[in-house]
């Protein structure tokens, strides 16, 4: 019998280090500012004062991929852009999350031409998946309690 | 080979040729004395995906080569096969910051090749949501381009505001940004009796918002070392590369196509055009706040015409515009001409034409070719933003890179306009 | 200084360069000049100095490509077309200047001389139309591309250049499309 | 005896060393190092940088350094003036301004001979 069935959950008394890390991830994510198109004027209104991601303790949006661990991709990845996108994936520290943020990130939305990556899932792996043209904020927010979930579950050595 | 070394030899011998930037950029940089730095896609300031390579002595910029293409979505092209209803839908996603500035350009320019009728009651509505259109845009320009030279409050301010906008577009859209609610003929349907009470709300509530941010920056030293005698352009220089709007009337010209040559009854509303002097950023700057005050004095007028103005909300040439649902049920012809529309859609002559009307950032305008069929021949949208980023190393000569942040922002762009 | 009252474009491009003049179409309000690709930039010249037109500001260059799929390019004199689209701040009126060009006989890139010595704004215009149509835009001063990454092969909007479209990705077919669909792992 | 005045700097100083310890060096020893070739390279905005990047630097960053560094220390001799502010009074007052006054006398001269402007 483990301890936390025997004393009940006690909060931090019984916690583990990995639920303590994540925990700690989960708790200050800091996203990358990597607004493409439309869906980035929508994340900016979610960084505003009404939807307010400071909540989730994610607005302090890092400029340079060395300091950020969340790249949220909001807009069309277009065919001139992907290397940029893998540069900029390849260049973040581990451990790195991406939200996928908008139909054209997620599967190439209304373009389906010549021009856009057709989902940026073809150039890094994608976490969570957000739907909408341009998502809500609320459907980002959505998105992002589902990469919180996501990031408690991961084990210590995914990224040791 | 451990990572530090894999640095150190990665900086001092480079491999790869300067040659294709070779005519382009003086030969200072070619000899090294002059460094060449990419103010990329990637970058906070640069509103979007644009690339702006540098040459650089020190902190001035000795030439600014802009590259773009980062963000064409072919958008021209996905209209090309589809029929003019549907196209309306990817205007949307064109200029994102004012997206019914270019339905209304595009659904002009078919009303104007096929020949359809607008009502006076669906002019009206359109001039309230292109005005309610602009304001928005302009405090999503006026946000960021505060939080770039490092107004943080302004920003929050200029969304807090910007959200009552867009409330007021889905309650009438259904969609906070990207409504499509010009439709070819008129509107897609009547404003929600609630919405004109909002509307009044938000009037009279908006010009105090306004002095607040005049209260934070028009006065601020600040601001006005960072923005005056910045990223000059002289009238006839922006005449000649083909800027418009705040961007032109900043420099002086008295060019807005609402005056100049007047659509959707524009010549009814009084309202003045604010013109700059120097043509700096400042100037520019106080167009647009300027212009912000006279939207309101239109959406006033506009409601107080909406009443009693003639007509629905959409023509009634059941042609062009599909029947109302409730019509259906006991007529024979709207359920033919509710089959033809929604399927095959209406067609337009193999003719071209060519609208422009003042989006927020400027004149944009709609080049329609028909192929005699459903589906347009070639679909052209000359934006505002694809003419001041190639301005944008005019007004940048032998400025600083932080001059270079408050003149990206002073002419508003954004790129999903400029690279469609 | 006494301002010039407006004069007819057409009569006026007709009087003064009688042999670039070809037709002039009405539609809807707006009037298309079509003139001679060769004497392009005499006309344009002629229509942005002279005292009664003065047309000083370029408003946009669109190219149209007449190829039908079912072959031939129906009642135009040539494959491609260029229009200017020029508008005069004094007089306050519009006017599309029109170009036909075709493609070189043994498939080269058609060619029509640049007016960015008249309206400097037209250098990104024609680039954009190069970079799009193909169409080589001689004077212009940067040959590259504008919009396309630097090594595209063709030109996206001409009208035989495939859409790119991908089946899209359903229920009853997921597993086709995801056996060949390149997810990256790392 | 005068020694235990400085023991509260001597607490701190152990408490700097430590801190600065624990997070360079444990992190160092225990955090994972998977240097790849791309994510070693030089972050420019997403794309390759062109040309070398160590170069020659402009001499007006070295001016801006020195004359940060001269008022700088100006000011770090003002600190300890400002402790004892009340116990000097007029002697410490008349002191303290001559020796700004000379700095200030500096500041006009290289202002009027434009150092300060950036060309």
């Amino acid at each position: 019998m483990g301890v936390t069935q025997k004393l009940g959950d006690l909060g931090v008394v019984t916690t583990t280090l990995e639920t303590a890390i994540n925990w700690a991830r989960t708790g200050a994510t800091w996203p990358l500012l990597f607004g493409l198109a439309c869906c980035a004027i929508e994340y900016m209104s979610t960084q505003g004062g009404r939807y307010d991601l400071a909540r989730f303790g994610m607005e302090l949006n890092r400029a340079s991929p060395r300091q950020a661990d969340l790249m949220i991709v909001a807009g069309r990845v277009t065919r001139k852009m992907a290397p940029v996108v893998r540069n900029l994936y390849d260049q973040m520290a581990n451990p790195k999350w991406v939200i996928a943020m908008g139909d054209c990130a997620s599967c190439g939305g209304v373009y389906n031409n010549y021009a856009v990556v057709q989902g940026v899932d073809e150039i890094i792996p994608v976490d969570v998946y957000v739907a909408g043209c341009p998502p809500r904020p609320e459907q980002l927010i959505h998105g992002i309690l589902t990469l919180h979930e996501k990031i408690m579950g991961e084990r210590i050595k995914d990224w040791a | 080979m451990t990572a530090n070394s894999a640095l150190e030899n990665q900086a001092t011998e480079w491999v790869g040729s300067l040659d294709d930037v070779k005519n382009l950029v003086t030969e200072r940089a070619l000899t090294g004395e002059t460094m060449l730095l990419n103010m990329g896609p990637h970058h906070p300031s640069t509103h979007g995906v644009l690339r702006l390579l540098l040459e650089l002595d020190g902190e001035e910029i000795i030439t600014c080569l802009p590259d773009i293409g980062f963000l064409h979505t072919g958008i021209e092209k996905t209209m090309e096969s589809k029929s003019y209803e549907k196209g309306v839908t990817c205007t949307d996603r064109m200029d994102y910051l004012a997206p019914m500035s270019n339905n209304a350009a595009f659904c002009m320019a078919i009303e104007k090749l096929v020949g359809l009728d607008v009502p006076e009651r669906a002019q009206v509505m359109r001039v309230i949501c292109l005005e309610l259109t602009r304001i928005q845009s302009h405090l999503v320009w006026l946000g960021t381009h505060a939080i770039d030279l490092g107004a943080m409050s302004v920003f929050l301010y200029c969304f807090r505001e910007r959200e009552k906008i867009l409330d007021l577009f889905e309650m009438i859209s259904g969609q906070r940004m990207m409504g499509s609610y010009i439709r070819p003929g008129g509107v897609w349907r009547d404003f929600p009796a609630q919405f004109v009470p909002d509307v009044e709300a938000f009037l009279d509530d908006f010009p105090r918002r306004i002095d607040d941010y005049e209260l934070l920056l028009t006065t601020n030293p600040l601001w006005l070392d960072r923005t005056q005698g910045i990223g000059v352009i002289e009238p006839d220089v922006a005449l000649a590369w083909g800027f418009s709007g705040p961007s032109l009337r900043g420099s002086g010209v008295n060019w807005d196509i609402r005056k100049a040559t007047p659509y959707l009854g524009y010549e009814n509303y009084q309202f003045d055009v604010p013109l700059g002097e120097h043509g700096d950023v400042y100037d520019r700057y106080l167009c647009r706040i300027h212009e912000m005050r006279e939207c309101i004095k239109i959406i006033r007028q506009a409601l107080k015409r909406l009443p009693e103005a003639k007509g629905g909300f959409r023509s009634d040439n059941r042609k062009f515009t599909p029947p109302p649902r409730a019509e259906l049920g006991h007529s024979m012809e709207a359920v033919i001409h509710h089959f033809k529309l929604w399927t095959e859609g209406f067609s337009a002559p193999n003719q071209e034409v060519y609208v422009a009307i003042e989006s927020p950032r400027g004149e944009i305008g709609c080049y329609l070719h028909g192929t005699g069929g459903n589906k347009p021949r070639r679909v052209h949208f000359k934006t505002p933003s694809f003419m001041h980023i190639q301005g944008i190393p005019l007004m940048s000569e032998n400025h600083m890179i932080a001059d270079l942040v408050a003149i990206i922002g002073s002419v508003d762009i954004v790129l999903g306009d400029c690279d469609r | 200084m006494q301002i010039k009252p407006a004069i007819n474009p057409v009569e006026a491009v007709k009087a003064a360069l009688p042999s670039a003049f070809i037709t002039v179409v009405e539609f809807a309000g707006e009037t298309t000049l079509v003139v001679e690709a060769a004497q392009l930039v005499a006309v344009s010249l002629y229509l942005r100095n002279t005292a009664g037109l003065i047309y000083n500001f370029l408003s946009d260059i669109s190219a149209v490509d007449y190829y039908e799929p079912t072959g031939g390019i129906g009642d135009r004199p040539a494959r491609f077309g260029v229009s200017y689209h020029i508008y005069s701040m004094l007089y306050n009126n519009r006017l599309r200047v029109k170009v036909y060009v075709d493609e070189g006989d043994d498939g080269s890139k058609p060619v029509v001389p640049s007016v960015v010595s008249v309206w400097p704004a037209a250098n990104w215009l024609e680039r954009e139309a190069s970079d799009m149509m193909g169409i080589v835009f001689e004077g212009n001063p940067d040959q590259r591309r504008l919009l396309m990454p630097d090594d595209w092969q063709g030109h996206p909007h001409r009208r035989d250049y495939p859409l790119g479209y991908e089946t899209v990705q359903f229920s009853f077919n997921v597993e086709e499309i995801m056996k060949h669909k390149p997810v990256a792992k790392e | 005896m005068a020694l235990n005045e400085f023991a509260p700097i001597g607490v701190l100083l152990v408490f700097a060393i430590a801190l600065t310890f624990i997070i360079l060096v444990i992190s160092r020893i225990f955090g994972p190092h998977r240097p790849t070739s791309r994510k070693t390279a030089p972050y420019e905005s997403g794309m390759k940088p062109i040309g070398p990047g160590s170069r020659r630097m402009p001499v007006k960053f070295y001016l801006v350094a020195v004359l940060f560094i001269l008022f700088d220390l100006e000011v770090i001799f003002l600190v300890p003036y400002a402790l004892v502010l009340r116990e000097l009074g007029l002697y410490g007052l008349v002191v303290m301004g001559l020796f700004t006054l000379i700095l200030t006398v500096g500041l006009i001269y290289e202002w009027k001979k434009g150092a300060l402007e950036w060309e």
